[in-house]
């Protein structure tokens, strides 16, 4: 139903607010703005609020805080946070060797963000190109891929994390580069459903018709179709791959110090659980809060990007779903 | 709730017959001859199997065990009398032929034991069962600590494979195996024909769990009665109980690549480094600032010695001097850490590497998993890497200097990285020496690491920690982390 | 009627031949084994320059199949299409994209045809980015545009909307704009108002009428209205399970059905004009059968009144009306060689009289 | 069925293959065991001894063939660790780690599509907006850290449950709370996504039109066609336990696969992690299997009679398991 | 089945109303505003004869028909009117009273049959759920009362189809089971929207044979929405044209259609390329519906009406008779009834 629906006029998304606006829809206002789509869904705006926060601080966040993050005190250790007497440095407490733990959090944004943001592009571009291809072309190119994925995905992710780290560093390049491989799948079969699905459209048919090449297809009729349901998907994946790296640092194969990352500085504070609370429980908000908002803004975009959807976003406020007749007046 | 019950009872019952244990990992094996593998032996040793002899780890003196006497009985000949009424866990009864066995298997054989090399260095032995409580063991060279190695041999019966390690031994410890859930836990029962005084304890059991807070969890919660390898942050409170455990950590400076092929270079990590306050802030005042590899108790500490003064302007002093001589002190040095080798180690390593680079010299943390930190550790040496700074923790064991001096000092010691022809003449010496001239050698050394060769920048003498319930009674000592005699431990009164 | 055949038809050659197409398709197995499913069963057509033929026949018949192929979107079994003495699937490169510019198509559903993610411009003026010869200049592309939106009635403001903006008729005509921005001489419409609204399909047909006589383009008609097959065509061809059963002009076809099942199609076909409708209708029985398992011999037998015990056992070859007993009026504009006008249907037992209340239900 | 069987399986196998060869390879590229079993001094000759008699000194071609020479007559090799048979030490762990699997699972459906279903009957609603905000903060939680928490909290300060290891019920509280969350978390939206679209299909209305009330409409008719997507998600859901659960296994001392295949890469023991390698994949490849054939059960669109109504759509039925999963 | 117009009218007075809808308001939230899908809209329909709603896309007959079935979707809802199934105001009943009418008395077929039957469920077990769910009846009791149901409308071999699932039919016998499951107790009124638009005419003919049949065994009332021209000139007794949400013109259909009495039935009409000569230019509308946010002042027809004055631009002309049962809602109704051509009635 939805189909038609969105297909019928007067329901397509139409740009003017408020009951009763009367003039004619002019092709641009007909697509209201992304932007002010975002603005209406408070939950979604504030997760993008909180995302650019973050994106923010990993951008400046180190520049402002110096050597902070690295200066120690042994005998300022475990120092309990909220305490203004401290000093704002310290606002959020001190760890174990002193250091303030803002400053840590600050830091390892940008680490965190450094392997997350890169892990996740590398996947999303290589995977989904790649299952964009399989799906359009189907036959081997598909079986081949999909098998493909089938071995990365019954891979132990673990083995290959661990062989890369060793055999080659532990390094933020190299997490990044098993985070990337072993989640390559993810975006490949998605992809490819999605573009074998399209391949067998019409107007993919149509487009053949005039002798479009397969290259020229892809790039005009399937990627720009799949891009939002990846975009989505790769915001939902950012998440995977904090939680991903937290694990290797539980491990003791993620990040390493004096490097920090989120989710090392949970696996470092999680013996301080009952000491000193403080050091875990700061960069745990710091991946539940970032990992929500994204999650939010993910299932905003998954709306927002489908034409067939779009509608949801921009209905007004909410009423009362069945409006009951009064009783009938006495005839 | 349910469960708090259930659990409360089921812990009052075990409380009362079965000690629990709780290990940082399952051994891999309960093979007798790897019992010098902490995790092997601290579940062998003393408890399941015996050996001839036994090292009292507080006086540092021999005592014995399986032997009731030996003596040197000639210039490379060592006489062993045994004990008499003993039987293995089968029923058998020990006999010199067993203790002979023994020895062959662990020394002389292709069995390929842990115990070997670390023991007894290259050389076989001869053995010779003289009658059933006599043995007679040969040396090629002479060795007066002969006794103190065998103590590190475990006893089992001769009929025991020579050529198959055993999984699951046979010995005549107060305890016998009784089950093994592989996974979940080991099971001993009292060995009703044991020689000895009966164990306090009719069963044990242990567990293991890696997680140090768990352990203490458990502890606390009275899911068991003893925990091992604790930390001060596991927040077992109370219930904690330290003993200085004979480690050592140390900074090993391989004398080979710019700037440590100065020994300014290599005084000015000494003055660098502030231990006073690494073992007052990250281990609460517990361990103590080092001096030298081995601490007191072992044979051949050197009491006199003091640990490095913590002087930043010296050691940056130091520096520029070396700089000023042409040495490149801006040479990146890697500082190799080994992940979780012991509590609050990534800690420590940022410490020094800090603390190094307010002295000048530039740092890099290397945190290494045990295999790859292996390379490092011992020869040969990964090669293409630059300066390297090995962080060593050394546990002597054996109570005997020459234990450490043969592995860390030596100019080709399996772990040191340079020395001197002088040393190494000192070193040959003081090991064929025996009594107090053996001490005085051993202290000589020593000093003589701190003045001249400067190999080492010593950090602290470790104290372990474990968890005890209140129901338990026992006193760990500088073993306990190697051997937990299960039979020292009482309920409490 | 007459004159208007002599236009589009008389004096020009078959720009379009099918001879014998063959298509299978490999599904899952059916219940009764068989995984190969003959859409098209050796299908034989022509259509003349400027000359619309229309195709008519139940749904999953193979209509848009044979559409398909026509496209190059499907490869043939075998067989053979020529199109101005070419056969498309033999050229390669250049002359296979020359020949893409010659034959078009609109496709049957309007909204799933057109990309939702572009605009009514980008969509119309797409085929010129593959054709980069036809319009070099943006300049001379714009001008292409614009007069192509005039020619299907949309204005050239409406280039910027993307195609959720208009209407279902609107939409038909972008497909239909998009179809002749590359000039071509032939254009097979799917059901091109089967999807549109009364008001709108009357727009839509008027429209391709227009082009028709200011092109000259020629028209494969696919469609199951028969009045508006009617309407538009110059000679129909009626499909049933992948096969031409029935052929001829429109008016032979529609006035004097040979075979039973286009008599039965014309006649369960309701009319607005009560005059028009049959006194009785025919009411076929059964379904349309499997086109995996289709009947043995005739197709339509399964279904068919008049099936006797050979139309099992035998295929039926083509007969003439004439051979159906039926008095044919001499139209000698239509007896060209190599044009099939003659009216032609595959049954063993034509109808002789066309179809009426005897007929109808045994 | 048996033809499905067949191509199944052949389809599966090299992969299968691949993996194994893959371990097989990575593995020996993390370097030499033998100084981790030798005494730190041990001579050359001693580590050419050890690598000479466990194999390693071959060309890998030649190991490879050696190890799978053997594993065709069932015999998957010796641990270095332990010396005992590495396919009895994985079989040993496996059950452990299944269970745990299994038990999550079930129990993640089930509150999954509880939540899910109650988030979904007003979409954007008070319920959905909470039922979201829950299940993503689930699962966006450190596990490990969610683990400490959960000691910390029920065992040591409530002492509800013991605080790890496998005997008695309660010590499977903590372990599969911990493991719950994040399929869990994944589950509910996926399930609530699957179910607001099954609840505006026609047929709801169908329904309706018969006078079917609220509970029969969303158990009986929107559920079970709301089951197809989350099944695609759990499956690969599990795929991830049956992996092993390291973290969870490490922390409660569960002696599971994951626990044993951390521990044998840590090792170098090469056998073990092939033999664990092994049977994780084959039980994925049954997981898969189980996965298609309860696609059928749930939809009888997706059995393999269908064949002929499928071919009227013209376009082949995606296979099942290749479908995109929503979010891992 | 021909119905000319002097039977149906005989008829019409003879039989009792089922439904009686007057002034149904339906609105619809969109991101623009509410707007009004439905306005005012009113009919009868009678027991044993069918009504036709007919009109274009989008012009509001599903609504009309979902608002009185009780199955609006969630944008939508009744903002006023009455819809009295044999006296009782649908429209007002609470959730439970409407479940019980549903399925027992008013039985609906949906218009997208390919979809509308639950793909999991073999249809026997969807046929018996009203069976279960009215009459409590018990599944093996159901499952017969299906095969019964099954045999009613036509489908060969009920005994082994029951347990088939929707998947495995074709459209037509799709079609045939929702039509079976609406008829399944009984109903006094069926609604049927769009029955056989998705099918082909061969199949067509068959379900409106079946319609008819069933219409006549159980004297129930059919509301048939279509927008076929020639199944509403066929089927119907009486019609019901809709246009932009509103009621163009109402009566029996012989009459409608030979004289229609609004402008946009008349321009229909003509649209139908029935006679027109081949190549000939058909008579179209020019332009589009209105869009529903875009509903103008006055009369909803008039940007495409052909005699659209000044005041088709200010008031709405009202639904009024203009005949014995028959109403329309233009200002020019009845110029029309005289005038053969539009042309005629420029003023
Ligand atoms: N790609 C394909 N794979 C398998 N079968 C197909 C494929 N395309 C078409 N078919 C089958 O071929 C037959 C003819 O289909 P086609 O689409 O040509 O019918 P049609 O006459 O155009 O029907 P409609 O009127 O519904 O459009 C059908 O049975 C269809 O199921
Ligand atoms: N769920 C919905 N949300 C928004 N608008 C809707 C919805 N359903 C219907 N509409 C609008 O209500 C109007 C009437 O729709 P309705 O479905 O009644 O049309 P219809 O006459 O049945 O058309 P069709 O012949 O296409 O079935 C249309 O303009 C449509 O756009
Ligand atoms: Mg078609
Ligand atoms: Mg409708």
């Amino acid at each position: 139903m939805s189909q038609t629906i969105q297909d019928l006029p007067g329901t397509g998304p139409a740009p003017q607010t408020g009951p009763g606006a009367g003039a004619r829809p002019d092709a641009k206002s007909n697509n209201p703005g992304l932007f002010r789509m975002l603005l209406r869904d408070k939950f979604a705006s504030a997760g993008a609020v909180i995302l650019l926060l973050v994106l923010l601080t990993a951008a400046f966040g180190p520049m402002l805080m110096g050597d902070l993050a690295t200066r120690q005190n042994l005998l300022f250790a475990n120092k309990a946070p909220f305490n203004p007497a401290n000093g704002w440095e310290y606002f959020l407490g001190s760890d174990s060797l002193g250091r303030s733990v803002l400053a840590r959090l600050v830091v390892a944004t940008r680490t965190t963000l450094a392997v997350a943001v890169p892990a996740v592009a590398v996947a999303m571009v290589i995977g989904s190109l790649w299952g964009v291809w399989a799906g359009y072309h189907r036959g081997w190119r598909e079986n081949v891929s999909m098998r493909v994925a089938d071995v990365i995905m019954s891979f132990p992710s673990l083995l290959l994390a661990v062989v890369v780290l060793y055999v080659f560093s532990p390094s933020a390049a190299n997490i990044v580069l098993i985070l990337a491989l072993t989640r390559i799948p993810i975006y490949l079969r998605t992809a490819r459903a999605e573009s074998a699905e399209l391949q067998s459209r019409t107007f993919v048919d149509a487009a053949r018709t005039f002798g479009a090449r397969p290259n020229a297809i892809i790039r005009r009729h399937v990627i720009p179709v799949v891009t939002p349901t990846i975009l989505t998907l790769a915001t939902l994946e950012f998440c995977y791959v904090m939680l991903a790296e937290s694990s290797l640092s539980f491990l003791g194969i993620g990040i390493q110090p004096p490097d920090a990352s989120w989710g090392l500085l949970v696996s470092q504070g999680r013996q301080y659980l009952q000491t000193a609370w403080w050091l875990s429980i700061f960069p745990g908000l710091a991946i539940v809060i970032t990992a929500i908002s994204a999650n939010m803004l993910a299932a905003w975009l998954r709306i927002a990007t489908d034409p067939a959807q779009r509608w949801r976003l921009a209905l007004p406020g909410r009423r009362k779903l069945i409006v009951r007749l009064k009783a009938k007046e006495s005839k | 709730s349910v469960a708090n019950s259930d659990n409360a009872a089921g812990a009052g019952a075990a409380a009362s017959d079965t000690l629990r244990v709780v290990l940082q990992q399952e051994p891999p094996t309960l093979e007798p001859c790897e019992a010098n593998l902490t995790s092997t032996g601290v579940v062998d040793r003393s408890t399941v199997t015996e050996p001839l002899v036994e090292r009292n780890p507080t006086s540092g003196e021999l005592e014995p065990k399986l032997a009731t006497g030996w003596k040197a009985t000639g210039d490379k000949e060592w006489t062993f009398t045994l004990r008499e009424g003993v039987t293995f866990h089968d029923g058998s009864g020990f006999t010199a032929e067993d203790a002979a066995a023994t020895i062959e298997r662990a020394v002389n054989s292709d069995l390929g034991c842990n115990v070997e090399g670390y023991v007894f260095g290259d050389d076989d032995l001869e053995v010779q069962a003289v009658n059933d409580t006599t043995l007679k063991v040969t040396t090629k060279q002479p060795d007066p600590i002969l006794p103190l190695r065998i103590s590190f041999l475990e006893v089992v019966p001769a009929e025991t494979s020579a050529t198959e390690k055993v999984r699951e031994p046979v010995g005549t410890g107060p305890y016998q195996l009784e089950s093994w859930d592989a996974g979940q836990k080991i099971t001993l029962a009292a060995y009703d024909g044991y020689w000895g005084e009966k164990p306090a304890y009719a069963k044990a059991e242990y567990q293991w769990r890696s997680e140090g807070s768990v352990r203490a969890a458990m502890v606390t919660s009275g899911e068991a009665d003893i925990a091992m390898g604790l930390s001060p942050e596991d927040n077992i409170g109370e219930l904690g109980v330290p003993y200085p455990n004979n480690e050592t950590v140390a900074l090993r400076m391989h004398n080979d690549k710019a700037p440590f092929t100065d020994i300014r270079v290599r005084q000015a990590v000494n003055y660098a480094i502030d231990k006073e306050s690494i073992v007052a802030s990250l281990y609460g005042g517990r361990d103590k600032a080092a001096a030298q590899l081995v601490p007191a108790g072992v044979v051949g500490h050197n009491e006199s010695l003091q640990p490095w003064p913590f002087d930043l302007e010296k050691a940056k002093q130091l520096v520029a001097e070396a700089k000023a001589d042409g040495v490149d002190t801006s040479a990146q040095i890697s500082l190799i850490v080994r992940t979780a080798q012991f509590p609050k180690i990534q800690e420590l390593g940022q410490v020094i590497q800090e603390q190094l680079t307010q002295a000048g010299l530039n740092v890099k943390l290397k945190m290494l998993e045990t295999s790859q930190h292996l390379k490092y550790q011992v020869r040969p040496f990964v090669e293409d890497e630059g300066a390297l700074l090995h962080m060593t923790q050394h546990g002597n064991q054996a109570g005997d200097a020459a234990f450490t001096v043969d592995q860390y000092m030596l100019t080709d010691g399996a772990q040191s990285a340079f020395g001197t022809p002088e040393l190494d003449a000192m070193i040959k010496k003081a090991n064929a020496a025996t009594g107090d001239g053996r001490q005085q050698a051993f202290e000589e050394i020593f000093a003589h690491q701190n003045e001249d060769v400067v190999q080492f920048a010593h950090i602290a003498h470790q104290t372990g920690m474990i968890g005890k319930a209140a129901g338990v009674d026992y006193t760990p000592n500088s073993s306990s982390g190697d051997e937990l005699r299960l039979a020292e431990i009482k309920p409490a009164q | 009627m007459t004159a208007l055949l002599d236009r589009t038809v008389a004096d020009r050659p078959a720009a379009l031949e099918v001879r014998d197409v063959v298509k299978t398709f490999h599904v899952s197995r059916s219940a009764s084994g068989n995984n190969r499913l003959r859409a098209l069963d050796g299908i034989n057509l022509s259509v003349g320059r400027g000359e619309t033929l229309g195709l008519v026949g139940e749904s999953g018949c193979g209509k848009s199949t044979l559409a398909r192929t026509l496209m190059l979107l499907e490869k043939p079994d075998s067989g053979s299409v020529t199109f101005d003495g070419q056969d498309p699937f033999s050229l390669k490169g250049k002359d296979l994209l020359s020949w893409r510019r010659r034959v078009q198509m609109v496709f049957q559903d309007p909204f799933a045809s057109l990309n939702a993610r572009m605009t009514a411009g980008d969509i119309i003026s797409e085929p010129w980015a593959t054709h980069r010869g036809l319009h070099r200049t943006s300049r001379e592309r714009e001008a292409r545009l614009a007069e192509l939106l005039q020619l299907v009635g949309l204005r050239a403001s409406d280039a910027r909307k993307s195609p959720q903006e208009f209407s279902g008729g609107q939409r038909q005509r972008i497909g239909i704009a998009r179809a002749l921005a590359l000039n071509p001489e032939l254009i097979i419409l799917d059901e091109p108002v089967s999807a549109l609204d009364l008001s709108v399909q009357a727009q839509v047909l008027n429209l391709l009428n227009d082009l028709q006589q200011q092109l000259g383009v020629s028209y494969i008609f696919i469609s199951h209205d028969l009045s508006v097959v009617r309407h538009v065509t110059d000679r129909v061809a009626v499909m049933y399970l992948g096969r031409i059963i029935e052929t001829g002009t429109t008016e032979d076809v529609f006035e004097r059905p040979l075979h039973p099942y286009t008599a039965a199609l014309m006649s369960a076909s309701p009319k607005l004009d009560p005059a028009a409708r049959p006194a009785e209708r025919i009411v076929l029985k059964g379904e349309l059968p499997s086109p995996l398992d289709p009947p043995s011999g005739c197709r339509f037998r399964t279904r068919c009144w008049k099936a006797q015990d050979i139309c099992a056992a035998e295929a039926p070859r083509k007969r003439t009306a004439a051979e159906a007993g039926r008095t044919v009026l001499p139209m000698p504009a239509l007896r060209r060689p190599g044009l099939p006008v003659e009216h032609l249907a595959e049954c063993h037992f034509p109808l002789a009289v066309p179809a009426g209340p005897d007929a109808a239900r045994e | 069925m048996l033809s499905y069987l067949r191509k199944r399986i052949i389809s599966s196998a090299l992969p299968l293959l691949v993996v194994i060869v893959g371990v097989f390879a990575l593995a020996r590229l993390t370097g030499n065991p033998a100084s981790l079993y030798l005494p730190l001094n041990a001579t050359e000759q001693m580590r050419a001894d050890f690598t000479a008699r466990h194999g390693l000194d071959q060309p890998l071609l030649v190991q490879m063939a050696d190890y799978f020479g053997g594993v065709l007559q069932l015999d998957f090799g010796t641990s270095l660790r332990t010396g005992e048979s590495a396919a009895t030490m994985a079989l040993r762990a496996f059950p452990a780690t299944l269970q745990l699997a299994a038990t999550t699972m079930v129990l993640a459906i089930l509150l999954a599509v509880i939540v899910g279903s109650w988030a979904a009957l007003k979409p954007n609603g008070i319920a959905d907006r909470i039922s979201s905000f829950v299940s993503m903060a689930a699962a966006s939680i450190p596990d490990f850290w969610l683990a400490i928490v959960g000691i910390w909290i029920f065992a040591i300060t409530l002492g509800w449950v013991p605080t790890s290891g496998v005997t008695g019920a309660a010590a499977w509280v903590l372990p599969i709370g911990t493991l719950v969350m994040r399929p869990f978390g994944a589950l509910v939206q996926v399930v609530r996504g699957a179910m607001v679209s099954a609840l505006s299909e026609p047929y709801i209305k169908l329904a309706r039109s018969k006078g079917a009330s609220q509970t029969r409409v969303v158990t009986h008719h929107a559920l079970r066609n709301a089951s197809a997507p989350a099944l695609t998600v759990a499956g690969d859901l599990t795929v991830g336990l049956v992996n092993g659960a390291v973290v969870v296994e490490t922390i409660f001392g569960w002696p599971g696969i994951g626990k044993l295949m951390i521990d044998s890469i840590l090792q170098r023991d090469f056998a073990v992690l092939q033999a664990c390698v092994l049977l994780t994949a084959v039980a994925i490849f049954v997981l898969n299997i189980v996965i298609d054939l309860l696609y059928a059960l749930l939809d009888p669109r997706v059995r393999p009679a269908s064949a002929v109504s499928r071919a009227r759509k013209a376009r082949p039925a995606p296979a099942p398991v290749e479908t995109a999963p929503a979010n891992a | 089945m021909t119905s000319t117009a002097e039977t149906s009218a005989g008829r019409t007075a003879a039989c009792p109303v089922v439904l009686r809808v007057e002034g149904l308001d339906v609105d619809i939230r969109t991101p623009a505003g509410t707007v009004r899908a439905v306005s005012n809209a009113g009919f009868e329909a009678r027991a044993g004869q069918t009504l036709a709603l007919l009109g274009e896309s989008g012009c509001g007959k599903s609504m009309t028909a979902k608002a009185v079935a009780g199955l609006l979707d969630p944008v939508a809802h009744v903002a006023g009117g009455s819809a009295e199934l044999e006296g009782r105001d649908l429209l007002r009943m609470t959730p439970k009273q409407r479940r019980k009418v549903a399925g027992a008395e008013l039985g609906i077929v949906f218009q997208d049959a390919l979809t509308a039957l639950n793909p999991v469920y073999p249809v026997g077990v969807q046929l018996g759920e009203a069976f279960r769910i009215h009459h409590g009846a018990s599944a093996a009791r159901a499952r017969e009362q299906a095969v019964q149901l099954m045999r009613r409308v036509g489908i060969p071999e009920p005994e082994s189809r029951v347990n088939a699932y929707p998947h495995q039919f074709s459209g037509g016998m799709r079609q045939r089971i929702l039509i079976a499951m609406a008829v399944a107790l009984s109903p006094r009124l069926l609604i049927a929207d769009e029955p056989t638009t998705a099918l082909d005419v061969t199949v067509q003919a068959q379900i409106m044979d079946l319609l008819r049949s069933l219409r006549e065994e159980g004297d129930m009332a059919v509301v048939l929405i279509t927008h076929d021209l020639a199944v509403v000139a066929e089927e119907a007794d009486d019609v019901v044209v809709m246009y932009a949400g509103t009621v163009a013109e109402q009566g029996p259909v012989g009459q409608v259609f030979a004289n229609p009495r609004h402008p946009y039935t008349k321009g229909l009409l003509e649209s139908v390329p029935v006679d027109a000569e081949r190549g000939s230019s058909l008579a179209s509308i020019p332009g589009s519906p209105p869009e529903l946010k875009n509903i103008p002042a006055g009369c909803v027809y008039q940007d495409r009406c052909p005699l659209a004055q000044a005041v088709c631009r200010q008031e709405r002309p009202v639904l009024r008779e203009v005949a014995p049962g028959r109403r329309a809602a233009c200002h020019f109704s009845d110029s029309l009834a005289t005038a053969s051509t539009l042309e005629e009635i420029q003023p």
